[in-house]
């Protein structure tokens, strides 16, 4: 990510000459966080995130005081190993494709019996509370760790789904004309001092994906995808995505199938 | 909507067998799943996701139109710029810059609009080294271009309607969609283009 | 009840190197939630122990971080052994967790 | 990575409760005068730190700029020998006393933790070896950050 920064000044930068002089040398604050970033992933607080997402799948509960461990991520009742890094993906049973988080949503609601009401109420973590879906999800994903992302684009409804999240990517609308790839869609840019990778390269669209689900050190709360999306169409001015919903699963699988191929790291940690 | 079930009702499931985009094609899907999935949060209304004809034309075009239909777009953005009744562009720079580093605004958990975000995309005043590269670096904006009128009335209309003079540009029509008021437009203008301003020395 | 830490120690020599997760909210008294100050709430004494012995411990603020992360070296230690960790915090809650310290690679 | 975590025991001992936190000798109770110190040095004076050295001793591995004041990790080591414990002052934060570190036979003087910062601020450590008191300092910078993650 901060090899983004550092291209950044030396591409995107010719403005400002005392500038011009900075970009030769290395960005040292980019240099400095990557090297502090390395010692709080030592030592994750996801991982805490991790060991209650394990206990809410394999204990029963909900109405019908079941645990998870029948929940099929697409590689068979109860497998959770490698499940992540091959999502988003089609399902027969709902006859679309989902991603990690929805498809744990589900499960809840047909294996345990809670609903889609209660569940997507306040989807977000908050000081105070995580709900369970981030926990399982940021379980389900450690499962993953070290696995190259295979989100398979094999079934006509998978490559239709990329189709419209490459669409849905690009769609300029809403009171500023934004689309994702107002800041995502070029090479080397920042938005102030963040970095902005270019999803539609495969080396940079694993950025979207990696380190989610994450910790994030503001308000020191556990993070995943859907909640980094809904924070997206936010800044991007939009009214609000369904949690869960098939265009935020579309959008994932464009950003996911972009990144085949890459090693997924597991759980992360973000600023 | 099922994607599959569209392309089978389009009754080209044949012609379609490896492909289930809909009989729209992927962006009739987009399009449609969006209408469906988003819902109005606080101040962002629905009609938010409906192209208006600058939106409509960078969509279909990939953000570069063909020269007349830019050239025509930007005319048409550009007939929506007021300038200020009072005639004076210049406000106060030091207000100005305090504009241009509020980045809220316009997103659902705002009220309305409130800054301007100018330093997430644009190095502006010397004193901020945080400042974003996805728009032109803006120092010394009038040292460089000049003090006159028609620099300030550049400025003015860019910031109220950035499509004037590039129709597809990333910048946000900050007048034309009443996230700025005049006095804040006109603040900033003066922080681009008044000799004492930061901006230019 | 509070949320089980996640100890890990590995011993390389006979030095043991912990690391503890805790989970806790550190609330520092000055965060408002729907405009209300969230009262001071954080933990305020870590112990550790080896085999039962105590071998590090902390007096802490408010101002470590949510959910703390702890690393401290202990002398002495060998594969097998037992490390406990206790935390007590400012409205009384405590929490002990215990691992097994585990060779190092 | 897996392997380690795959290891690791949880929450075996929680019954054995509070009965383990018998505090250190010189951690007799948590020093409330300490603690709510608005000053790094009124902090000291209520530890009964007097006339602590500068020493070349200490080092403090924590970063120049913070990425986020929020989680500011630091790694303190103390070459000092005899030293008993670690003791650090957040100076510019409303309550510079963060906290102390004791080690007793067999602890090696480290201690990693990672902690709120609030502004630009030095770092100050105190150490305490053989009735004595060191201290030395580090600078950290604290930075305004993007959106999102």
């Amino acid at each position: 990510m901060r090899q983004a920064l550092v291209l950044g000044f030396v591409a995107a930068f010719v403005a400002g000459p005392w500038l011009q002089a900075a970009a030769q040398t290395e960005d040292p604050v980019a240099a400095e966080f990557d090297k502090f970033r390395e010692v709080l992933e030592q030592d994750n607080p996801a991982e805490l995130w991790e060991v209650k997402g394990e206990q809410l799948w394999k204990t029963p509960r909900g109405p019908k005081n079941a645990s998870l461990e029948k929940c099929d991520l697409g590689l068979g009742p109860g497998v959770v190993r490698g499940a992540y890094a091959q999502m988003p993906r089609y399902f027969a049973d709902v006859d679309r494709v989902m991603d990690a988080e929805a498809r744990i949503v589900h499960c809840m609601i047909t294996l345990q019996g809670f609903t889609y009401a209660e569940l997507a109420k306040a989807p977000f973590s908050s000081a105070t509370r995580t709900p369970d879906p981030v926990s399982i999800t940021t379980y389900v994903a450690a499962q993953s760790a070290g696995m190259k992302f295979a989100a398979p684009q094999n079934h006509a409804e998978e490559k239709a789904t990329y189709a419209a999240g490459k669409e849905i990517f690009f769609y300029r609308a809403g009171s500023f004309d934004f689309s994702c790839a107002s800041c995502h869609g070029v090479d080397g840019q920042r938005i102030r001092t963040q970095p902005l990778p270019n999803f539609t390269k495969p080396d940079q669209a694993i950025r979207a994906v990696q380190g989610w689900p994450g910790y994030r050190m503001t308000g020191g709360v556990m993070h995943t995808l859907q909640w980094r999306l809904n924070d997206c169409f936010r800044q991007q001015r939009f009214p609000e995505p369904g949690y869960t919903s098939e265009t935020l699963s579309a959008l994932l699988t464009y950003l996911t199938v972009n990144s085949n191929g890459q090693v997924y790291k597991g759980p992360g940690i973000k600023r | 909507m099922k994607l599959t079930t569209l392309a089978m009702l389009a009754g080209g499931a044949a012609l379609l067998a490896s492909c289930a985009t809909g009989p729209g094609g992927a962006r009739s899907d987009a399009l449609s799943m969006m209408k469906r999935d988003f819902h109005a949060q606080g101040i962002a209304g629905m009609d938010r996701l409906k192209e208006d004809k600058v939106q409509a034309a960078c969509n279909k075009y990939n953000d570069n139109p063909p020269k007349e239909v830019a050239e025509k777009l930007q005319r048409e953005q550009y007939a929506t710029v007021k300038f200020p009744a009072d005639g004076k562009l210049l406000g106060d720079w030091k207000a100005g810059e305090k504009v241009a580093q509020n980045g809220r605004g316009m997103a659902w958990n705002d009220k309305g609009g409130v800054g301007g975000s100018c330093y997430n995309c644009h190095q502006i005043g010397p004193a901020t080294t945080s400042f974003g590269t996805i728009g032109p670096s803006l120092y010394q904006f009038a040292k460089l271009r000049g003090y006159g009128a028609d620099v300030q009335r550049y400025a003015y209309a860019k910031i109220y309607n950035a499509k004037s003079y590039s129709a597809c540009s990333q910048m946000p029509r900050f007048g034309h969609v009443g996230a700025l008021t005049d006095q804040q437009m006109k603040d900033l203008t003066a922080l681009l283009t008044d000799r004492a301003s930061p901006v230019n020395q | 009840m509070a949320d089980p830490m996640k100890i890990r120690a590995t011993v390389q020599g006979d030095v043991a190197d912990v690391r503890v997760l805790m989970a806790h909210p550190m609330e520092t008294g000055q965060r408002k939630q729907a405009g209300k100050a969230v009262p001071l709430h954080f933990i305020q004494s870590i112990t550790a122990q080896l085999n039962g012995k105590t071998v590090f411990s902390a007096d802490i603020s408010q101002a470590i971080s949510r959910n703390p992360v702890f690393a401290f070296k202990v002398k002495g230690a060998k594969a097998g052994d037992k490390i406990t960790v206790t935390w007590k915090d400012n409205k009384g809650e405590t929490r002990t967790d215990e691992t097994t310290v585990r060779a190092g690679s | 990575m897996l392997q380690t975590r795959r290891t690791v025991t949880f929450g075996l001992a929680a019954a054995l409760g509070a009965a383990l936190l018998k505090p250190l000798s010189a951690l007799a109770a948590w020093n409330q005068g300490a603690f709510q110190a608005k000053s790094a040095l009124d902090g000291m004076k209520a530890l009964g730190i007097t006339n602590p050295q500068d020493s070349g001793d200490i080092v403090i591995r924590a970063p120049d700029i913070a990425e986020n004041g929020a989680v500011v990790p630091m790694d303190i080591t103390s070459n000092i020998p005899g030293t008993t414990s670690i003791s650090v002052f957040i100076e510019k934060n409303p309550f510079p006393y963060t906290g102390t570190f004791e080690f007793a036979a067999g602890a090696v003087p480290f201690v990693h933790l990672r902690a709120k910062i609030g502004e630009s601020t030095p770092v100050r450590v105190v150490v305490a070896a053989g009735g004595k008191f060191y201290t030395a300092a580090k600078e950290v910078k604290v930075t305004i950050g993007g959106c999102g993650g």
